[in-house]
C-alpha cells in the first residue's frame, strides 16, 4: 500500500514537472522564421541550385565527368578560325574554347558539390552552386536548364570572395539571394 | 590466444581450412570449404567465443560488370570496365566476418563455392541469428542457396523481380514502370 | 502517361522573385538569441501589449454589456403579451421559443469548434515554440478553422467499397445530435440556460453516453482494421471512464442536495470570511480529488489524449475516423470539440462555482463573463494536457480506471459523506 | 465530387448566377488555399526534411497545412524520397484512397526523376510515371522553405480552378483520377 | 479449458497490415501482424519498398561519386556513412588521413550523432502520442542542422567526409556557434527527461516492454544502443578506435533489463556522452599542434584508383556498427561494396520480439529499435 501511494505520489509529481516544462515554453518567444515574409539567407558554403557562368566556363567537361547522376551536358562550339600569323610578331595566344549549350537537368541534381570542385576555372567558377534555393517547376522538362549561345538564360553572373554576401542585381533568376564567391 | 593458434586447432580437424592468399586488410583471412562451414562456425562460436557475427555477403568474381544491368547506362568512369578484370575467377565467394566480443578478435572467413544456378552453402541460421536475414540478403542479391536456411525467399527486391542483381552479368529487363 | 494530362499551369517566375527581408546569416532565431531577454524582442513585446489589450477590452465590453439571462425573461414576456394580443395561441409561443432557442444550441458546438480548434492550435503552437496559424484570415489565422470547415464542406465524400453503408453513413450523425442535444440543461451563465430541467446531471450523462455509440458504428462499418480496433477501444475506454466521471460529480450533488446543474452552481456563491469563494473545488480534500478525478475522466470521455487511444494516430493511423473524408470527419471533429467544451462547462458550473467571480470586488463582471473565462482557463489545461502527456497503453488505461480512479471516486463519496456529516 | 460541387454550376443560370458562381469560386478557392492538409507520408531522406518544415523553426501550419495520418483526409501528398518499384504500388493506391480534388508535389530529386538512382534496377524514375504530379521541387533534399514555397506555388495552381471549367486541377482530376489510373 | 478446435481459434484471429504508409513505420516498413485481439501473435517484418540497389550502384560510380550515394544510406547520420565509407576506402587504398581532419570527423560525427539522436528523441515521442518532445528535439536539431549547413553546405545530406579528409576547414566563426549551441543543448537534456523520461505514462508504456536478453542480442548481431541496452558493452569507439576516438575521454552508457526504455535511455546519455567528445574535439583544435587548412591527405585525386585488394572497415555510427566492406580490382570503381547496416540487421529482432506484445507495444519497441529504412533497404 505505502509503494501504491509512494508510485502515485511520484507519478503526480513527475507529471506536473512536466507541465511546467511545456508551460515554460508557452511564455517563450517562438522561435519561427516566418518564411514567405522571412528568408533565409544560407550560409556561403550552402549548395544551393547550380549557376552557371559561360564567359569564364574553359569547356573542360570536368563537371560532366565528376556529376553522379550525369545532370549535366555540354558541347563545345566550333573553334573560331585561327588570326593569321603576322610575320615578325608573337603568335597571337590559342583562343579559348567556347561553349556551344549546356544544359543542367535540376530535377536530376543531387546537390552534392562535386562538379563545382572539379571545376578548374580560376579565379571565379564556371560553374557553382548558389545560395537560391527556391525553385519550383511544373512540369519535367521545365527542370532541363539550357544554356545556348546567345540566349542570356543566366546572364553572367559576378562572383564575390567567399564569405561575402552582396546582393546580386544583375543576374536574371536568382535575384533575391546572394550569390557567393 | 591468437588467430594463427586457433588456426591450429582447427585445422586438425577441418584439413580444408587455409589461410587465404589475398587476406581482408587487418584481418586474419581463413578460406573453408562449403561442406564446413557450420561446423566450423558452431566450433568457433563455442569453443573459442566468437560469438557476434558481423556480417554476411558475397561476392561474384566473374568479371567486369555488365552495362546491361542498369536500366539507363551509368556514370562507370572512362575505362574501369574495358578490359576483363585480371582477377576474374567463376565463383561466388561468401565472405564471414565474426567478432568474440569478450576478447575483441575479428575474424574473417571465407567460402568459395563454383558459380552456377543454385550454387549453395550451409546456412548459419540457429548458429548466430544475424545470419537470417544477412543470409536472405545474398540469396536475394546472388541466388546463392543457404542449406537449412527455413525462410529463404527474396528479402528486399520485388517477389516479381527477375534474376539476381548483384551478380555481374545480370540483366536488367524492363518493368511497367521504366 | 503523365505527358499528354500534365500541362504547365503555375504561371510566373520559376525562382521566387517576391522578395521577403532577408535573414543574413547571423539572425538564426536560434533559441540561445531568442530566449535570453525576450523582453528586448519587439515581437514578444507586441504580443504581451496585445494580449493584455484582449483581455482589457474584452473585460469592459463585458461589463458594458452586463448581464445577460435576466433580461431574456422580459423579452419573452413581451413576444407573448404581444402575440397574445393578437389572438396566437400560448402553445405557438411556447414552440416559436423554444425553436429559437434550438437553434441558438445549434449554433453552440459551431462556434465553440471554430474557435476552440483555432485556439487549440494557437496554443499547441506557442507550446513548441512555434507559431501556429498565421497567415489565413486578419488576424494570426482566426479564419483557419472556417476555411478547414469549408474545405471539408467541399471535399469529395467516399464511402468505401467493403463499408456498411448504412451504417457508415448514420454514424457522424449518431455522434453529433447528442453533442448538441447534451448542451440543453448547461447553463452559460446566471439564467442562461436552454432547458432548465431539474435532472440535468443525469440527462448530460445520459445523452453524451450516446455518443459512444456512433463511435463504435463508425469503427464497425468502415471495414477498416484500424477503425474496428478503434471503434473497440473507444466502446471500452468511454464505458468505463463514465463510471468514475459520475462518481466525482456525486459529493457535489450530495452536498447541493440538486441534480440540477445551474442550481448547484448557484449552491457555491458567496465567500467563506468574504475572501475564499465557497466553490466545490476549496471543499478540503473532497473538492480536489473529485474535481482531480473528474478532470482526467473527462480527458478520457473526450478521447484526447493522454487517452486518445481510440484514435491513436501513431498506432491506429485515425483510429475510428480513418475512413472518413470531408464533412463527415469534420462532424467528428466538430463533436469531440462539443464534448470538451461540455467538459469545460460542466467543470466550470460544479467546481468553480458558475457564474462566481473568484473576488468579491470582481463582482462588477457579469457571470457569463466569469463563466466563459473559467471555460477558457479549463479548455487550456485540456489542451496543455494533450500537447505535454504521452498516450496510455489501452491495457494501462483500463488499469488506472478500475484500480486507481474508481476506488478513488467510491471513497470520495465516502469522504463526501463524512464531510456533510461534519458541516451539519 | 460532393454533391455540392457537382450542381454548382448550374446556379449560372438563374439571375445574378454568374456573379454567385464568381463569388462562390473565389471562397471555395479561398478555402481550399488556406488549409492544405498534407499526408503524413515520407519515403526517404526528404521526409526528414519534410519533417522539419512541420517542427518548430519553420512551422508549415502558418500556411495552414495540418498534416493528417490518413489518405481520406488528405489533399496533397508530398512524395518525400524514394519510389521504389516495390513501393509504386502502395503509393498508387494511396493516390486513389485520397478524395478530390487532390494534388501532389513530388519533392526532391527521386521523386521527380530519380535522382541519384537514376540507373538503379529498383527504382521508378520519378513519381510522375505512376501518379499525376502538380508541383515538381528540385533539391536533394530540398530546404524546408522550398517545400513551402513548393506548396505557395500549388495555392497559385489552387486558385486558377474554377468550379464551372474542371473541378480538378489537372484534366486527369476532371476526368475522375480513380477511373484513370 | 476445453479444448478448441484450430478453426475457432483462427476466427478470432486478425491480419492487420501494419505499413508501408503508416505514421509511425519510420518510412517504409511493413509489419504484417496477426493479431487475436489486441495481443500480436506473429509479426512479419517486410522490407525492401526503400530498396534502390545501391550496391549494385556503388559498382558504377567512381570513389568519389560514390560517397554521395552513402549519404542517402541512413540520411538521419549521414557523416557516419560518409566516414564508414571513406574509412573502408582510406584502409583500401592505404591513405591516412591528417590529424585535423580526423579531429574533425569525430566532431562532426559526434554533433551527428546528437542530431539523429534527437530525431530518435522527437520519433519515438510521437509513437508514444506526445508531439511536442517531438517538436522540442527538431527545435536544437535546427541548430545542428545550421552547424552544418555552416561547415559543408548540406543540412541534411553533408558529403563533408571525403576520402583522404574533409571537404573543408572549419569556417570562421563556426567554434564559437558550435560552442553556443553545446552548451545550450546541455541542459536541454535535462528538461527532455523532466519532460518524458520521467513522464508516469511514458515509463509505463516503454519498461518491461520489448525485452532483448543479451545473449539473443549478440546472437541476432544487434548493435550500437540496442546492443548496448541489453547490457553488452560492446561499443566499436571503445572496442577498434578509428580515428581519433582513442584519445577521447568517454563513457559507454548501458542499460540492464534490454527493453524499450533503456534502449531510449541509452540514447538519451549518449547524447551527454556526445556533447563531452565535441567539446574535447573543440579544444583540441584550438590547440597549436594542428595545422589549420591541412585538412586533406596529399595526392589523393578525384579519380582514385584503389590497388587490387579486400578491406573492411567499420564505426559506430548513431545506429550501431556500420560496415563497409570493399573489395577492388585496382579499377576506378570499387569491385564490390557490401554496406553492413545496422538498421538491416536490427530490423530483423522484430520478428523474434514482438510476439506477445499488444499492438501499441508495436510501436514503442519498433520506434525504440530507431531503424532507418534507407539502410534498412538499401
Amino acid at each position: 500500500m505505502k509503494n501504491y501511494i509512494d508510485f502515485a505520489a511520484d507519478a503526480f509529481w513527475n507529471t506536473l514537472k512536466g507541465l511546467w516544462v511545456t508551460l515554460k515554453v508557452l511564455f517563450l518567444p517562438a522561435i519561427t522564421v516566418q518564411y514567405p515574409t522571412e528568408k533565409i539567407v544560407p550560409y556561403p558554403r550552402f549548395r544551393g541550385m547550380l549557376a552557371y557562368d559561360a564567359e569564364a566556363c574553359i569547356v573542360c567537361g570536368m563537371c560532366v565527368r565528376a556529376c553522379p547522376s550525369k545532370c549535366i551536358a555540354l558541347a563545345k562550339a566550333a573553334p573560331a578560325p585561327a588570326p593569321v600569323p603576322v610575320e615578325g610578331q608573337p603568335a597571337a595566344p590559342a583562343a579559348k574554347p567556347k561553349i556551344a549549350w549546356y544544359t543542367l537537368d535540376y530535377g536530376r541534381c543531387n546537390f552534392c558539390g562535386l562538379c563545382e570542385e572539379s571545376c578548374p576555372t580560376k579565379p571565379k567558377k564556371a560553374l557553382w552552386h548558389s545560395l537560391d534555393y527556391e525553385a519550383v517547376f511544373s512540369t519535367r522538362a521545365e527542370m532541363v536548364r539550357s544554356w545556348k549561345r546567345g540566349d542570356d538564360l543566366w546572364g553572367t553572373a559576378r562572383n564575390t570572395a567567399e564569405g561575402q554576401l552582396v546582393p546580386v542585381t544583375d543576374q536574371i533568376h536568382i535575384q533575391s539571394v546572394p550569390v557567393r564567391k | 590466444m591468437t588467430a594463427d593458434e586457433i588456426l591450429a586447432k582447427l585445422q586438425a580437424s577441418f584439413p580444408g581450412l587455409v589461410k587465404s592468399e589475398a587476406p581482408v586488410k587487418e584481418y586474419p583471412t581463413w578460406t573453408v570449404p562449403a561442406e564446413s562451414v557450420r561446423v566450423v562456425f558452431e566450433r568457433l562460436r563455442s569453443k573459442f567465443s566468437f560469438d557476434y557475427l558481423d556480417v554476411v555477403t558475397a561476392t561474384d568474381w566473374s568479371g567486369p560488370i555488365n552495362p546491361k544491368g542498369y536500366p539507363q547506362s551509368p556514370a562507370v568512369a572512362a575505362g574501369a570496365a574495358a578490359a576483363p578484370s585480371a582477377t576474374a575467377k567463376d565463383i561466388f565467394e561468401v565472405v564471414y566476418l565474426v567478432t568474440a566480443l569478450s576478447t575483441g578478435m575479428r575474424l574473417c572467413l571465407r567460402c568459395e563455392i563454383p558459380r552456377k544456378e543454385g550454387a549453395s552453402v550451409p546456412s548459419l541460421y540457429g548458429i548466430f541469428m544475424a545470419a537470417d536475414w544477412q543470409e536472405r540478403e545474398v540469396y536475394d542479391m546472388f541466388g546463392i542457396h543457404f542449406e537449412g536456411h527455413p525462410n529463404l525467399k527474396r528479402i528486399l527486391t520485388m517477389e516479381t523481380q527477375q534474376g539476381y542483381p548483384l551478380r555481374k552479368d545480370y540483366e536488367h529487363l524492363p518493368d511497367k514502370f521504366d | 502517361m503523365t505527358e499528354e494530362i500534365l500541362q504547365p499551369d503555375i504561371s510566373g517566375p520559376v525562382f521566387n522573385h517576391a522578395n521577403g527581408r532577408l535573414l543574413m546569416p547571423e539572425t538564426r532565431y536560434w533559441p540561445t538569441d531568442m530566449w535570453k531577454s525576450p523582453w528586448s524582442l519587439p515581437t514578444y513585446r507586441r504580443g504581451a501589449a496585445v494580449l493584455a489589450g484582449l483581455i482589457t477590452g474584452g473585460a469592459a465590453a463585458a461589463w458594458f454589456l452586463g448581464e445577460i439571462g435576466p433580461r431574456l425573461a422580459p423579452v419573452y414576456s413581451f413576444i407573448e403579451a404581444y402575440a397574445l394580443a393578437y389572438g396566437v395561441p400560448a402553445v405557438l409561443i411556447q414552440i416559436f421559443w423554444t425553436f429559437i432557442k434550438g437553434g441558438i444550441l445549434l449554433l453552440a458546438p459551431l462556434v465553440n469548434a471554430l474557435f476552440a480548434v483555432w485556439w487549440e492550435r494557437k496554443i499547441s503552437a506557442h507550446i513548441q515554440s512555434r507559431m501556429g496559424p498565421m497567415y489565413v484570415g486578419w488576424w494570426h489565422g482566426v479564419l483557419q478553422t472556417v476555411a478547414d470547415g469549408i474545405k471539408l464542406f467541399l471535399k469529395e465524400d467516399i464511402v468505401p467499397d467493403c463499408a456498411d453503408k448504412i451504417v457508415h453513413w448514420l454514424a457522424p450523425v449518431v455522434v453529433v445530435i447528442p453533442a448538441i442535444l447534451v448542451f440543453a440543461p448547461v447553463p452559460f451563465g446566471n439564467e442562461l440556460v436552454f432547458a432548465d430541467i431539474d435532472i440535468g446531471t443525469v440527462y448530460v450523462f445520459a445523452v453524451g453516453g450516446v455518443s459512444v455509440m456512433g463511435i463504435i458504428m463508425a469503427g464497425w462499418s468502415s471495414g477498416n482494421k484500424f477503425s474496428l480496433l478503434g471503434g473497440l477501444r473507444s466502446a471500452a475506454q468511454l464505458v468505463s471512464y463514465e463510471l468514475p466521471r459520475t462518481f466525482a460529480v456525486l459529493p457535489v450533488v450530495m452536498l447541493a442536495g440538486t441534480l440540477n446543474i445551474a442550481e448547484i452552481a448557484g449552491f457555491q456563491a458567496g465567500y467563506w470570511g468574504g475572501i475564499i469563494p465557497r466553490w466545490f473545488i476549496f471543499y478540503p480534500v473532497v473538492g480536489q480529488v473529485a474535481f482531480i478525478v473528474f478532470l482526467i475522466a473527462s480527458v478520457a470521455e473526450t478521447n484526447r489524449v493522454p487517452f486518445d487511444i481510440p484514435e491513436a494516430e501513431s498506432e491506429l493511423v485515425a483510429g475510428f475516423n480513418t475512413e472518413y473524408s470531408g464533412m463527415k470527419f469534420a462532424l467528428f471533429f466538430l463533436s469531440e470539440f462539443a464534448y470538451v467544451l461540455l467538459s469545460c462547462l460542466l467543470m466550470a458550473a460544479v467546481f468553480f462555482g458558475g457564474g462566481a467571480a473568484p473576488l468579491p470586488f470582481l463582482e462588477f463582471l457579469p457571470s457569463w463573463a466569469w463563466f466563459l473565462s473559467k471555460v477558457l482557463i479549463l479548455m487550456f489545461c485540456f489542451l496543455w494536457f494533450r500537447w505535454t502527456f504521452p498516450r496510455f497503453r489501452v491495457d494501462r488505461l483500463m488499469d488506472f480506471n478500475w484500480k486507481f480512479l474508481l476506488p478513488v471516486s467510491l471513497l470520495n463519496i465516502a469522504a463526501g459523506g463524512i464531510l456533510i456529516w461534519l458541516l451539519s | 465530387m460532393g454533391i455540392v460541387l457537382d450542381n454548382l454550376s448550374k446556379i449560372e443560370s438563374l439571375p445574378g448566377g454568374g456573379l454567385a458562381l464568381a463569388t462562390s469560386d473565389s471562397l471555395i478557392n479561398w478555402a481550399r488555399t488556406s488549409s492544405v492538409w498534407p499526408l503524413t507520408f515520407g519515403l526517404a531522406c526528404c521526409a526528414i526534411e519534410m519533417m522539419a518544415a512541420y517542427a518548430s523553426r519553420f512551422d508549415f501550419e502558418r500556411m495552414g497545412v495540418f498534416p493528417r495520418p490518413t489518405p481520406r483526409q488528405a489533399d496533397v501528398m508530398f512524395v518525400a524520397g524514394t519510389v521504389s518499384k516495390k513501393m509504386a504500388d502502395p503509393i498508387i493506391r494511396i493516390y486513389k484512397q485520397m478524395p478530390e480534388p487532390k494534388f501532389v508535389i513530388a519533392m526532391g530529386g527521386c521523386a521527380n526523376c530519380g535522382g541519384p538512382f537514376y540507373d538503379s534496377y529498383a527504382v521508378v524514375k520519378g513519381v510522375d510515371r505512376i501518379i499525376p504530379v502538380d508541383v515538381y521541387l528540385p533539391g536533394c533534399p530540398p530546404r524546408p522553405e522550398a517545400l513551402m514555397y513548393a506548396v505557395i506555388k500549388l495555392q497559385e495552381k489552387m486558385r486558377k480552378m474554377t468550379v464551372k471549367g474542371g473541378l480538378g486541377a489537372t484534366p486527369l482530376q476532371a476526368a475522375g483520377s480513380r477511373k484513370l489510373i | 479449458m476445453t479444448k478448441e478446435t484450430p478453426t475457432a481459434i483462427k476466427a478470432d484471429q486478425m491480419f492487420i497490415n501494419f505499413g508501408p504508409q503508416h505514421p509511425s513505420t519510420h518510412g517504409v516498413l511493413r509489419i504484417a501482424l496477426t493479431v487475436e485481439g489486441e495481443v500480436v501473435i506473429k509479426g512479419d517484418p517486410d522490407v525492401g519498398f526503400l530498396h534502390r540497389g545501391m550496391e549494385k550502384l556503388f559498382e558504377a560510380r567512381t570513389y568519389s561519386q560514390g560517397l554521395i550515394l552513402t549519404d542517402r544510406l541512413d540520411y538521419i547520420s549521414a557523416t557516419h556513412n560518409n566516414l564508414g565509407y571513406c574509412l573502408a576506402v582510406e584502409k583500401l587504398a592505404g591513405i591516412q588521413a591528417p590529424l585535423r581532419a580526423q579531429y574533425i570527423r569525430v566532431l562532426a560525427s559526434e554533433l551527428n550523432r546528437i542530431a539523429s539522436h534527437l530525431v530518435f528523441f522527437g520519433t519515438f515521442a510521437v509513437d508514444m502520442g506526445a508531439f511536442t518532445p517531438f517538436l522540442y528535439a527538431f527545435r536544437e536539431r535546427e541548430m545542428i542542422m545550421d552547424l552544418f549547413e555552416m561547415l559543408c553546405g548540406g543540412r541534411l545530406l553533408h558529403s563533408y567526409v571525403r576520402v583522404g579528409g574533409v571537404s573543408a576547414d572549419l569556417p570562421a566563426g563556426w567554434t564559437e556557434k558550435c560552442r553556443e549551441f553545446l552548451k545550450f543543448f546541455k541542459p536541454m537534456l535535462k528538461d527532455y527527461d523532466t519532460l518524458l523520461s520521467g513522464n508516469p505514462i511514458f515509463r509505463s508504456r516503454t519498461g518491461g516492454v520489448g525485452v532483448i536478453s543479451a545473449d539473443r542480442a549478440v546472437s541476432w548481431g544487434l548493435s550500437g544502443p540496442v546492443l548496448r541496452a541489453s547490457g553488452v558493452n560492446y561499443d566499436v569507439r571503445k572496442a577498434d578506435p578509428y580515428c581519433v576516438y582513442a584519445k577521447m575521454n568517454f563513457t559507454v552508457p548501458l542499460g540492464k533489463n534490454g527493453d524499450c526504455f533503456d534502449r531510449y535511455y541509452c540514447r538519451m546519455l549518449e547524447m551527454g556522452q556526445s556533447v563531452e567528445i565535441a567539446f574535447q574535439c573543440l579544444d583540441a583544435l584550438a590547440g597549436a599542434e594542428l595545422t589549420p587548412g591541412e585538412v586533406m591527405a596529399k595526392g589523393v585525386s578525384k579519380m582514385l584508383k584503389a590497388p587490387a585488394g579486400q578491406a573492411y572497415a567499420h564505426m559506430e555510427a548513431s545506429r550501431g556498427d556500420l560496415g563497409f566492406f570493399a573489395v577492388s580490382d585496382g579499377g576506378l570503381n570499387p569491385y564490390r561494396m557490401h554496406v553492413r547496416g545496422p538498421s538491416f540487421i536490427n530490423v530483423a529482432i522484430l520478428q523474434e520480439i514482438l510476439v506477445g506484445c499488444k499492438i501499441a507495444d508495436v510501436v514503442a519497441i519498433l520506434g525504440s529499435l530507431d531503424i532507418v529504412l534507407g539502410e534498412v533497404d538499401r
